[in-house]
């Protein structure tokens, strides 16, 4: 009973952690709380994958979206300049103009939330990690490697963006 | 009186829970202790000696004590909810890493299946938490502090990934609890001696880039107090920056400890007649004295440059740590 | 501290607080390290390892806010002044200045025809401890750091302390 | 040098100097401690370092020359002439005292520990004392007062100095009337002071101004410090 109430409580607890902190992120004037709020919105996320038993996923939320992008986006807010109080206009002028494609999509979201079959499963307490790397070199092969690619192929671009040309330093 | 028997996992998980809270405060406490007595007989003095009666002993709790009641100062041009919010983050970043260390087999927070990746991943919580400090101080000393954190903890996260990744190739699993057990009986079994002499290297670039991500010399540039004041927590004062201390004595308990599980047989004894100590105690004790190197060696060792860190990090322990994997990769493979 | 006080008569409680906690604050005043003149170097050497205070617990850190007391070592000029100001005033409460010889005491040689010196650091900021000397040798510094903790076992959270 | 060869190089330098550098300090981590305990334990200096400047008063003659040596002219020193009713006693070498030393002040917070006091000092009642406990306060305690006469003795000891100085130059002025009177002197010195230098050159053709012309140039030789205005004033010249 208690242990069931707290699971809920746990739950209710990341879901509002999530929401919450996303809508911080929106409606936050000033930058930089948007990024910082956008952390708790990616914990909350990590939280909800370990109720679905995923807990690769919640760790991997956590390293690549965490360490990796929200510390990218904080560094791209530091090192741009006059970035840090900047206030994002927050009016409107369209607001009717901008109702049509928000209300589409909506409706898209909302239908697609209706017509699709949820299964209810049951959480698997089995090591998701072997299945995982299993199916990425065998059946997801193909999509896995075209990710690597583009990744290498950022890799090698951001490398070469980053070099000093030979002009400005020979030696 | 209701019935305790479906709650005793709840009520053992918040017992740990606090039982390794005190035990990271009294770690941190004692470590700082221990920091001041081998930083003194490095130097050929001698360290806290007054306070108490043995060898200063009561040092650090006078410490402690002295920050607790000291004024708790906000800077008025800081941002004060992401200045009073940075300390917390930090030190749940730490403290998240001790879920998942076996003391001994059967007393570890959580045997995830996942162990070893998740204390990677949780160490980027304390890199959001710097990052925050040193913003929200609006002081450009803890701004650098902090950008120089975040960028060399997640440089020397991937030297420190891949030293990791050997000994879980080689255990097949990434349970904290498994890789121990691959180590069982005597020391010729630890993973640093087995398939010599990649996992030697592994341990020692593993060890290495540790003291980059939990900040300590010689790679302590984010709190330089040469050139940076203090790094990071520049304008924090009292209990606040006591966190950040905690915090930071407790990481380096955490790599040390999972420095001594994945490589150093975790509470498994160096022979096997000496497995009637127990468990607990052989753990903390490798941990205690690899911590006890980091101290040596921040003794030891001046300061690296940024340009120098980044190398040795890109240039000698990456391409090294590659090599490393794929060579362990192929003994793991022809071994069957 | 504010909320007790002057509030309450010395009491047993009180009194044993007053005690845990002047205990502690003597026992680990942390300086601020910063050297004016030829004065830091004997504070060196004081920090170094034939006198150590580390001993004492004395432990020098590198920004005001985790500092309790402030070693104005050397000849303050008035143009440095503003700046020593200014970092006493960043230090927390409690707080304690160590004036640490002639020049910082008052003005020292520069007390005549200085007229670029402070005659006297506690003109500037309160000081607690005075400590002739040009400068004072370790064994100085270290009587003026246990003169420094007689004065802070008279402190009360009864009632402010000056 | 090759890049390949350097790289190498750089790696085997890094691992060998860490790993010495390591043993240095491995080493010196089991080495015996040089630290002396200092509240416990004490250094003894030599009798000439610098520590902490004393007077030792019962051996002071009060002959200024401290004061005049102070390159931060923090020594104060007021004596009066010793009379017969004092009872001064004699100095350490058994010569009796002339001068009662009234005040020695000594404004410690000033002082450079340079030693000039100390070296010029003729009966070594200046000294260095070997200690380093004399941290204050307050910047009044500072003050060293070494002279242990009581504020109201040294106000009667300096009233009557005056007096017997008053006596002196009226006796120097009677004198000199006198001389101007009986002899073809130009210009009568009728003050003290001027009188005292001035004497010397017109005394010397007179025998019968010898008597008093004689007393007045010893007086600057022992007796420069003997009232306040005159030290002042040989103090600003100096």
């Amino acid at each position: 009973m208690i242990l069931h109430f707290l699971t809920q409580a746990v739950f209710w607890f990341l879901v509002i952690l999530t929401v919450g902190s996303a809508i911080v992120v929106v409606f936050n004037k000033r930058i930089l709380h948007s990024a910082f709020a956008l952390l708790f919105t990616l914990c909350g996320v990590a939280g909800l994958y370990v109720f679905l038993s995923a807990d690769f996923l919640a760790a991997s939320q956590m390293l690549v979206y965490v360490g990796g992008i929200l510390t990218l986006i904080i560094f791209g807010v530091f090192l741009t300049a006059r970035m840090y109080n900047m206030s994002i206009p927050e009016q409107t002028h369209q607001r009717f103009l901008a109702l049509l494609p928000v209300l589409g999509l909506g409706g898209i979201i909302f239908y697609v939330l209706n017509s699709a079959e949820w299964h209810l499963i049951t959480p698997m307490v089995a090591p998701t990690t072997e299945n995982l790397g299993k199916m990425l070199l065998t059946t997801y092969l193909v999509p896995f490697e075209v990710a690597s690619m583009l990744l290498l192929a950022a890799l090698i671009g951001a490398i070469r963006l980053a070099r000093p040309r030979k002009e400005d330093h020979d030696d | 009186m209701i019935a305790l028997e479906p709650y005793l996992d709840l009520i053992i998980s918040v017992v740990y829970v606090v039982g390794i809270v005190l035990f990271l405060s009294l770690f941190a406490l004692f470590a700082t202790w221990l920091e001041r007595k081998v930083a003194g007989h490095i130097q050929d003095r001698l360290g806290p000696m007054e306070t108490g009666g043995w060898h200063g002993w009561l040092q650090p709790i006078a410490d402690a004590i002295k920050l607790l009641i000291k004024e708790d100062i906000i800077p008025a041009a800081a941002d004060k909810k992401l200045f009073k919010l940075a300390p917390y983050l930090v030190f749940i970043g730490s403290l998240a890493g001790f879920a998942v260390l076996p003391f001994a087999a059967n007393l570890i927070g959580s045997d995830l299946n996942i162990g070893v990746y998740y204390v990677i991943a949780v160490t980027s919580l304390v890199v959001i938490g710097i990052l925050m400090a040193g913003w929200a101080s609006n002081n450009k000393w803890s701004m650098y502090g902090a950008m120089r954190s975040a960028a060399q903890m997640i440089s020397y996260e991937i030297p420190v990934a891949l030293s990791l990744l050997i000994p879980v190739m080689m255990a097949g699993t990434m349970s904290m609890v498994e890789i121990v057990d691959n180590q069982a009986g005597g020391f010729w079994n630890w993973y640093v001696f087995r398939t010599m002499p990649f996992s030697l290297i592994a341990f020692v670039i593993y060890f290495w880039a540790s003291l980059a991500e939990v900040n300590r010399a010689p790679f302590d540039l984010p709190e330089a107090e040469s050139e940076l004041v203090a790094g990071y927590f520049t304008e924090y004062s009292g209990i606040r920056w006591a966190m950040f201390f905690l915090a930071e004595y407790g990481d380096m308990f955490v790599v040390s400890a999972i420095a001594a599980t994945v490589f150093l047989g975790g509470w498994y004894a160096p022979f096997p007649f000496l497995d009637i100590i127990p468990g607990p105690i052989w753990f903390i004790g490798k941990t205690a004295f690899l911590v006890f190197v980091q101290m040596w060696l921040r003794w030891t060792l001046p300061r690296l440059r940024v340009d120098q860190l980044m190398y040795v990090c890109w240039k000698i322990f990456l391409p090294f740590s590659f090599a490393n994997l794929l060579l362990v990769g192929l003994w793991v493979v022809l071994k069957g | 501290m504010s909320i007790i006080e002057g509030r309450f008569e010395p009491n047993i409680i009180i009194t044993s607080v007053d005690a845990l906690f002047n205990w502690s604050r003597s026992r680990s005043l942390w300086p601020i390290t910063f050297g004016l003149a030829c004065c830091a170097i004997e504070m060196m050497a004081t920090a170094a390892s034939r006198f150590d205070q580390d001993r004492l617990g004395i432990f020098p850190r590198p920004t005001p806010r985790q500092a309790d007391c402030m070693i104005v070592s050397g000849t303050v000029t008035a143009k440095m002044g503003e700046r020593v100001r200014r970092l006493y005033l960043q230090m927390p409460e409690p707080k304690w200045v160590i004036a640490m010889g002639s020049c910082a005491n008052s003005g020292g040689p520069y007390w005549q025809h200085g007229y670029h010196v402070v005659k006297g650091v506690d003109q500037i900021i309160p000081v607690d401890v005075y400590i002739p000397g040009c400068p004072p040798r370790p064994e100085a510094l270290l009587d003026g750091f246990l003169k420094l903790r007689e004065k802070i076992e008279q402190c009360t959270i009864a009632k402010k302390t000056g | 040098m090759n890049a390949t060869y350097k790289y190498f190089r750089d790696i085997y330098l890094g691992v060998t100097t860490v790993s010495l550098g390591m043993w240095i300090t491995f080493r010196h981590f089991f080495m015996p401690t040089i630290t002396v305990q200092y509240p416990r334990e004490k250094l003894i200096y030599p009798p000439r370092a610098r520590t902490e400047l004393r007077n030792a008063i019962e051996s002071c003659n009060g002959c200024l020359q401290c004061a005049r040596a102070c390159p931060v002219e923090i020594i104060h020193i007021e004596t009066a002439k010793a009379q017969d009713e004092d009872n001064a006693g004699n100095m350490p070498d058994g010569k009796p005292r002339k001068l009662l030393v009234l005040t020695f002040d000594v404004e410690m917070s000033k002082c450079v520990h340079c030693g000039l006091c100390v070296e010029v000092c003729p009966t070594e009642s200046m000294h260095w004392n070997n200690e380093h406990e004399h941290v204050t306060f307050t910047r009044e305690e500072l003050m060293r007062h070494w002279a242990t006469y009581p504020p109201e003795e040294v106000r009667r000891l300096q009233e009557r100095d005056e007096i017997l100085k008053a006596e002196k130059a009226k006796q120097a002025a009677e004198a000199a009337a006198k001389k101007a009177a009986a002899g073809d002197q130009p210009a009568p010195k009728p003050v003290s002071k001027p009188a005292a230098d001035g004497a010397e050159k017109p005394a010397q053709p007179s025998a019968a101004a010898a008597t008093p012309a004689i007393e007045k140039p010893a007086k600057p030789e022992s007796g420069d410090g003997t009232d306040s205005p005159q030290k002042e004033n040989g103090k600003e010249k100096a």
